[in-house]
């Protein structure tokens, strides 16, 4: 059966029946429908999943599309790429659940009214990239997925975003598309230096052998997903168009577009130039560290709600980065677990922020204050997030920081260490917007808020559940994750880690 | 020299489901928080029901643990494969961990039964079940774990807890920020934890306790497979966390802000058992430390230097929440030392954690009456002449505070003395500095004991003080009798040594208490200096109303010895510039950059925009410029 | 020899006459020079073995290209002369350089090239001589391309049209309409018609008025100025003054005119 | 004499350009331009006589025709500007700027 072309056509269909319904209620109910569909549809997929499977990419389809040129429609998927296209399938429909009221116009900032059934199709096609770009096992269908994803992405800040949304859409493309096009440079590079007459992964895999070759072609694939996953310092328009965009747009932007910069990290820098990774390596960890330290650093100092989680998502991703480039067993599958992780736990708090912003109209840490005395809920749910933001022990992201630092320890002491002051910085960051907004007196502008209604407790509900039950038990995830990550860093041709006392007696005997 | 014993893989009986004593308090968390309004009539009784179960729980694995013979008296629960590979979600049961079950039980059952009473007028009172729940859960995780990685979930999670409860009355301005400040101050002590956990792992593999013994330390050593540097890393590391959650210098400065919880968290939480957690790491670490005699120096300083700061800012607090915190820090302090001075110390620190769990417990219980019966009125110079009025709340208030300052046979006598007579084998210096710390305690409590129940009335013109209800005074009472009798019944016969040796080893040759000893006689005199002192200025002196300016040294105990302003100057407010440069630098710097060539490239696109004047025949020039181009490139291929 | 000299002589007469066509200031001018060319072209064809097309150059070209462009040049005002003042900067400096450069270019790479003594199309032209011959062509190798001429030459005529075509804004004036217009207007008779009282019936000589005075606006505009630049007077003063005055009102709005286009063209800058 | 014709040619081409840039009336701008299409046709009929062939005829031929029809719609397009505009100067219609 083919999984994955059937998740990519329902939500296709359905952006498509969306579009035609009548009215704008019956367009939201058919939106939720079919992510649910797609949700069930990947749940049985995932059911079948075999990771200790001898191929690597399962549920493959491989069909000629430009035969010329080798490009193919080649979909499949091993374990990062399936739990990755999972919390897309499991973010959607929260995400259009949390959007009910998006592009209604209503919401204490009175923004205008728009049109309803064309943002909930957006929602549903950017689902069908967002699959098809982790399903992509063609370099060039990869491509075309990964820049396609833009455009609906594009429309959902530019038309539904806030004030300065069209700065922010504007800003956002043009940083895409710049990185998007150093990659098709490499893309085209890669297709013609390689000379196997096709764009196949698998097959390109270790073919690129000459060093100065791989380390140009690497610096045009690291660029295009430091761009979009972002790395310090190419990180500006991120706060831009996550504060911009409506919540939902922002959650899936960085909840899952943004991990495929560093989803491409492990699968492409990685496994195609594994040569140039390692030499590049000092690089990017220094940029990570950078990234981790000064996103948490600025993030503290903001005081608007969404950049400030923007930010923290800037120094996360500084930790996914750290971890693939690790290059260990722990740093490569913690830096995987951490884009699920992160996916849920930012997903929560911007969608959270955002039903505080829909309250009171403003994004503004200092027109909130004691929001918990009339909204205990609200508040609860927001630090719940918050606290799996600043990865506390038994919510979900813990398990996956701690991951991603032990496995960076393994290798690099220094950098870890420096990191790990991101956890002291993030307490700063979470607890003190937390005290900010949802402590102290009831200001006078938050006396009348209600506290979650039903439907955003179905919002809030699943993301919390997820963030918990991960947080004590990873395991099912890390089972599918593990063999991925393993497979992939055989393919860099890496040591594997052994402790000091078990080198030594190694070496003794 | 007798080591710990290997750890037993265990299954059946009531330690096999052990884990109930984590999951039925957490259950009970998760029941109030989720259930809602619905559960605010029964919510409370929920919550001591679920510890009181826990206790159970423990009193029979206690016993079952009794049951066993020596050598046999570690047992280890596997649960589920927590993190594969690195850590699994296990249980070790034994003679260390079982004892804070016990305490943690124990002690907290009664302040959960006391906090019935206490908070029945607060409309939050299930949420605050709730959160005693949670905080109970996550500290028997964290003193039952089997490995680091499992200790530091239960670790964060009893920082969460505390979080919580410190800012339970989250409208106080004042309270959102202690909460806040205890979390962060917490995670600096984390975040050495944290490396310490990557750095065993890096050297051992694994972060099993049971992998970790002294022989295998020593072995690592001897083989080069771990430098004396990294284990007295590894030492430091883990003081460092150990600092933070125990308040010891100079992560001290969160415990005192911290009183702005409600009372009853202050003596479950910030007195009896998350703050000894420190003490717990160090003790349950001490392959570590035995094998990095540096790292076990620098926890005897660090104990020695934060008992006698707590000491001292005991002294200047008028508040009477501060004043037990400063001698929480002080007593802990005493712990710590104790905890750097091998096996010997290590079942007088534990010792002492659980006999001052009772009497502290006792004594905040006790004054958290005293608050009730003011309407919350916390200043001692507001109080005076209460023992007429209260009298169960005094008296049991009183065998605390005798115990605390080491009247003999009380609890603290035996274990206090124990401490300081190890500490003074060990090091002359750091004994006698103990000493004096005890003489400073003598001072303060006794101070606080005139200024609160003796002297004239200065009580509020509204405060008609009344005895508590008897929900409140039973766990007072019990608590007393255990503050009374613990110590002696822990340390003569060197009972509690003998039953802590399996899990954290003990001296071939066991110390006898020396009911005569220089140190025991220099500690008494050196208290009832203090207390005579105290009665001196506050027995029977008045007292004023307002506290008057006092010397330079009382200013610094008041400020807590400047810790806060030290903080502040040195990390919140160069922090604050740090974030708002960072910020500046983010907009104008990067963002600038971006946009800066974003726009020379708009404004030469502007200019050259110019160059489409309209005019026809400007467009025809061009193009006959090109063509003229175009000719003479032919040309010039042509002749080539 | 022959076709030596009729080179030479026409190169001459058309590179003078394709220097007059860009240098004169009058239109017609342009026009009449562009005619020289074209029969000097024609002729060239004519010597070169071309005689079909030296025709369809003089039938085409000299004969309905120009007539079209002398009838728009009617149409679009004889009378105005280009105004000499260039206004975009640098353009005529450029131009001439530019002028120069490709001519000097395309010269020398004509001149560079050694051609060897030319065919001549005699050869493939066989018997019947050029006319059967391009005919044979056209309708052979080439009559695809042929056919889609035509097309193009249909859509052209349709495409004149469309652009020429005024689209009726109002409806057509009814009798009734014109009446009433003239009636609510200034003059309700109609205006006199030249020569009414005259002496003459040229054109050049305005109406007299039933009381012998010269009628303003019966005077030709266009002859008035062509007599004044000759230096033709009217003899009579009275007339003479009229004249004048028409003329005078008629520079004064073509200076009006030219005033507000140098301020268009400044603002443009 | 072929490069005299081809020299010839390229003069009067040049002059019609120059005439192109620097007349502004469009109607003399157009015989400009028909100027530069005559030089190429003599270009052409050159070359044909040169190499013996009739398709440099045969093309310039087309060259009329369409040149016929290019004046057709040109000079309407003049026409129709200058009803409207009063003028037919190339420099007046330059709104489509910038």
């Amino acid at each position: 059966m083919p999984w994955l072309s059937i998740l990519m056509a329902v939500p296709v269909l359905g952006a498509v029946g969306v579009s035609l319904t009548k009215s704008d209620k019956l367009a939201k109910q058919l939106a939720l429908a079919v992510s649910l569909v797609v949700l069930a549809l990947t749940g049985v997929m995932a059911a079948q999943f075999n990771p200790s499977s001898a191929t690597r990419f399962q549920f493959a389809e491989v069909y000629d599309w430009i035969p010329r040129f080798g490009v193919h429609y080649g979909v499949g998927v091993d374990g990062i790429a399936l739990v990755l296209i999972a919390l897309s399938a499991v973010l959607v429909p929260i995400v259009i659940l949390a959007s009910w009221h998006d592009a209604d116009g209503t919401g204490a900032a009175a923004p205008p009214k728009r049109s309803v059934k064309t943002y909930f199709a957006l929602l549903l096609v950017l689902e069908a990239m967002m699959i098809g770009v982790f399903a992509a096992t063609d370099v060039f269908l990869f491509y075309v997925f990964f820049e396609a994803m833009l455009i609906p992405m594009y429309f959902m800040i530019g038309s539904y975003g806030g004030a300065q949304r069209s700065y922010a859409a504007v800003k956002f493309l043009l940083y895409s598309l710049f990185g998007g096009l150093l990659m098709l440079v490499a893309v085209i590079a890669l297709y013609v230096i390689a000379d196997k007459g096709t764009f196949m992964f698998p097959e390109l895999v270790g073919v690129i052998q000459d060093p100065n070759t791989q380390k140009w072609l690497f610096l045009g694939f690291f660029i295009a997903f430091a761009v979009k996953a972002p790395l310090w310092p190419f990180h500006t328009w991120l706060p831009d168009a996550a504060a911009q965009a409506p919540a939902g747009a922002a959650v899936l932007l960085v909840g899952v577009l943004d991990k495929v910069g560093t989803y491409g990290m492990l699968r492409f820098c990685l496994e195609l130039f594994p040569d140039a990774a390692k030499f590049f390596t000092p690089l990017v960890i220094v940029l990570s560290v950078v990234g981790i330290v000064y996103g948490a650093i600025v993030a503290i100092g903001q005081t608007d709600i969404k950049r400030l989680i923007a930010y923290t998502s800037i120094s996360h991703f500084g930790f996914i980065a750290l971890g693939v480039f690790a290059m260990t067993a722990h740093g490569g599958a913690g830096a995987t677990l951490y884009m699920v992780n992160h996916g849920f736990s930012t997903g929560a708090l911007f969608l959270i922020a955002g039903f505080l912003i829909y309250r009171r109209g403003s994004s503004q840490i200092a027109d909130y204050g004691g929001v918990q005395k009339v909204a205990p809920l609200l508040a609860g749910t927001f630090l719940i997030a918050g606290l799996s933001g600043l990865s506390l022990p038994g919510l979900s992201s813990f398990v996956s920081e701690f991951m991603v630092l032990l496995g960076t320890y393994e290798r690099y002491a220094v950098p870890a260490i420096i990191a790990t002051s991101g956890v002291i910085l993030a307490a700063i960051y979470i607890l003190w917007m937390y005290q900010r907004t949802m402590t102290g007196p009831t200001a006078e502008s938050v006396k009348g808020f209600t506290d979650l209604n039903i439907r955003e407790r179905w919002v809030v509900a699943p993301l919390i559940a997820v963030i918990i039950a991960l947080g004590f038990f990873p395991k099912p995830v890390l089972d599918v994750i593990n063999p991925a990550v393993d497979q992939t860093l055989s393919n860099v041709h890496v040591d594997q880690f052994t402790p000091a006392v078990a080198d030594k007696k190694g070496a003794g005997q | 020299m007798q080591s710990p014993v290997e750890i037993v893989q265990h299954s059946g009986g009531v330690i096999g489901v052990s884990w109930l004593m984590i999951a039925l308090p957490l259950l009970g968390a998760a029941i109030l928080l989720l259930g809602g309004r619905r559960t605010d009539r029964w919510g409370h009784f929920l919550g001591v029901a679920m510890s009181l179960a826990a206790f159970v729980v423990a009193v029979v694995s206690f016993v079952e643990i009794l049951g066993l013979p020596e050598s046999e008296r570690r047992r280890g629960i596997e649960l589920y494969q927590f993190i594969p590979g690195i850590a699994d979600m296990g249980l070790l049961i034994d003679p260390l961990s079982i004892s804070f079950a016990l305490l943690i039980t124990g002690v907290g059952s009664l302040i959960h039964i006391y906090s019935v009473g206490y908070m029945s007028h607060d409309p939050d009172r299930r949420r605050f079940f709730a959160y005693l729940n949670l905080f109970v859960a996550a500290m028997l995780l964290l003193v039952l774990a089997d490995n680091y990685v499992a200790l530091f979930v239960g670790w964060e999670g009893v920082g969460l807890a505390s979080y919580l409860l410190i800012g339970f009355w989250q409208f106080k301005p004042t309270a959102a920020a202690a909460a806040k400040k205890a979390f962060i101050v917490n995670r600096v002590g984390d975040f050495g934890l944290l490396i310490a956990i990557f750095t065993v792992w890096t050297t051992f593999g694994s972060v099993a306790f049971g992998d970790l013994s002294g022989a295998t330390v020593s072995e690592a050593i001897g083989s080069g497979g771990a430098s004396q540097g990294t284990i007295t890393a590894i030492g430091l590391l883990l003081l460092l966390g150990a600092c933070g959650k125990s308040a010891q210098l100079p992560l001290q400065s969160w415990l005192l802000d911290a009183m702005e919880g409600p009372t009853p968290v202050s003596a479950l939480i910030h007195a009896a058992t998350m703050v000894t957690a420190g003490v717990y790491l160090v003790v349950r670490s001490g392959a570590f430390f035995e094998a990095a005699p540096t790292a076990q120096l620098v926890v005897t300083i660090v104990g020695v230097a934060t008992l006698l700061a707590g000491a001292i800012i005991g002294c200047a607090k008028d508040d009477i929440k501060k004043g037990l915190a400063g001698s929480t820090m002080s007593q802990i302090g005493y712990m710590m030392l104790g905890a750097g001075l091998g096996p010997v110390g290590y079942a007088f620190a534990i010792a002492h954690l659980i006999t001052h769990g009772f009497f502290k417990a006792n004594m905040f219980l006790g004054a958290g009456s005293v608050m009730h019966a003011m309407n919350d009125e916390v200043d001692m110079r507001r109080y005076g002449g209460l023992f007429s009025v209260m009298k169960v709340t005094a008296v049991t208030f009183i065998i605390g505070y005798l115990a605390i300052i080491g009247f003999p046979l009380l609890s603290g006598y035996f274990t206090k003395d124990g401490i300081i007579e190890t500490a003074m084998e060990h090091n002359q210096i750091l004994g006698w500095l103990a000493v004096v710390g005890a003489g400073i305690t003598g001072f303060y409590m006794s101070r606080m004991i005139f200024m609160t129940f003796f002297g004239k009335k200065r009580w509020a013109d509204d405060a008609h003080p009344h005895e508590s209800p008897s929900v409140m005074t039973v766990p007072l009472v019990i608590l007393s009798i255990g503050s009374i009798f613990l110590g002696a019944f822990l340390i003569l016969d060197n009972r509690f040594m003998k039953f802590l040796a399996p899990a954290v080893g003990a001296p071939e040759e066991l110390p006898a208490f020396h009911f005569v000893s220089t140190a025991g006689l220099a500690t008494l005199a050196l208290v009832a200096v203090g207390a005579a002192f105290a009665w001196f200025r506050y027995g029977a002196a008045e007292v004023p109303r307002v506290a008057p300016r006092g010397s330079f040294l009382t200013t610094f105990a008041r400020r807590d010895l400047y810790g806060d302003a030290l903080n502040e100057t040195l990390f919140m407010r160069p922090g604050q510039w740090l974030a708002r440069i960072a910020v500046f630098v983010d907009n104008r710097g990067i963002d600038g950059l971006v946009n800066g060539l974003a726009a020379t490239i708009g404004g030469t696109s502007g200019r050259l925009r110019r160059v489409q004047t309209g005019y026809v025949r400007s467009y025809a020039l061009s193009i006959l410029f090109g063509a003229a181009v175009v000719v003479g490139a032919l040309l010039y291929v042509g002749n080539m | 020899m022959g076709e030596t000299i009729t080179f030479w002589v026409l190169a001459v007469v058309s590179v003078s006459a394709a220097l007059g066509l860009v240098f004169s200031r009058k239109a017609v001018y342009s026009a009449l020079m562009l005619g020289v060319v074209m029969l000097s072209l024609a002729v060239l064809y004519a010597v070169q073995d071309a005689p079909f097309l030296a025709a369809v150059q003089i039938i085409v070209y000299t004969g309905a290209v120009m007539m079209l462009f002398l009838f728009v040049l009617m149409l679009v005002g004889v009378d105005s002369a280009d105004s000499l003042v260039e206004t975009i900067k640098g353009q005529r400096f450029w131009a001439t350089i530019a002028g120069l450069g490709f001519a000097a270019l395309l010269a020398l790479g004509a001149g560079n090239m050694v051609f060897a003594p030319a065919k001549g199309v005699g050869a493939v032209q066989e018997a019947g001589g050029n006319v059967p011959a391009l005919a044979q062509l056209i309708f052979t190798r080439h009559v695809f391309a042929f056919e889609i001429t035509s097309a193009l030459l249909i859509t052209a005529a349709l495409g004149a049209m469309v652009l020429a075509h005024r689209e009726r804004v109002r409806p057509k004036a009814t009798q009734r309409d014109l009446a009433r217009a003239r009636f609510t207007g200034p003059q309700p008779s109609p205006l006199p018609g030249p020569g009414t009282y005259a002496l003459h019936n040229a054109i050049d000589m305005p109406a007299l008025l039933p009381d012998g005075s010269v009628s303003p606006q019966s005077i030709n505009r266009v002859l008035a100025r062509h007599e004044q630049e000759d230096g033709v007077r009217p003899t009579d003063p009275v007339k003479a003054a009229l004249v004048k005055q028409v003329i005078d009102k008629d520079v004064a709005i073509e200076e009006d005119v030219a005033a507000t286009e140098a301020a268009h063209q400044e603002d443009a800058k | 004499m072929t490069t005299h014709y081809l020299v010839l040619s390229a003069l009067l081409f040049a002059i019609g350009g120059a005439g192109v840039l620097v007349r502004r009336n469009a109607i003399v701008v157009f015989m400009c331009v028909e100027l530069m299409l005559n030089a190429c046709n003599l270009a052409f009929v050159t070359f044909a006589r040169q190499h013996g062939n009739l398709d440099g005829q045969l093309i310039a031929f087309f060259v009329m025709v369409v040149a016929a029809a290019e004046v057709v719609i040109g000079l309407a397009i003049i026409v129709m500007i200058f009803r409207t505009r009063r003028s037919a100067s190339v420099d007046d219609a330059n709104l489509l700027k910038y």
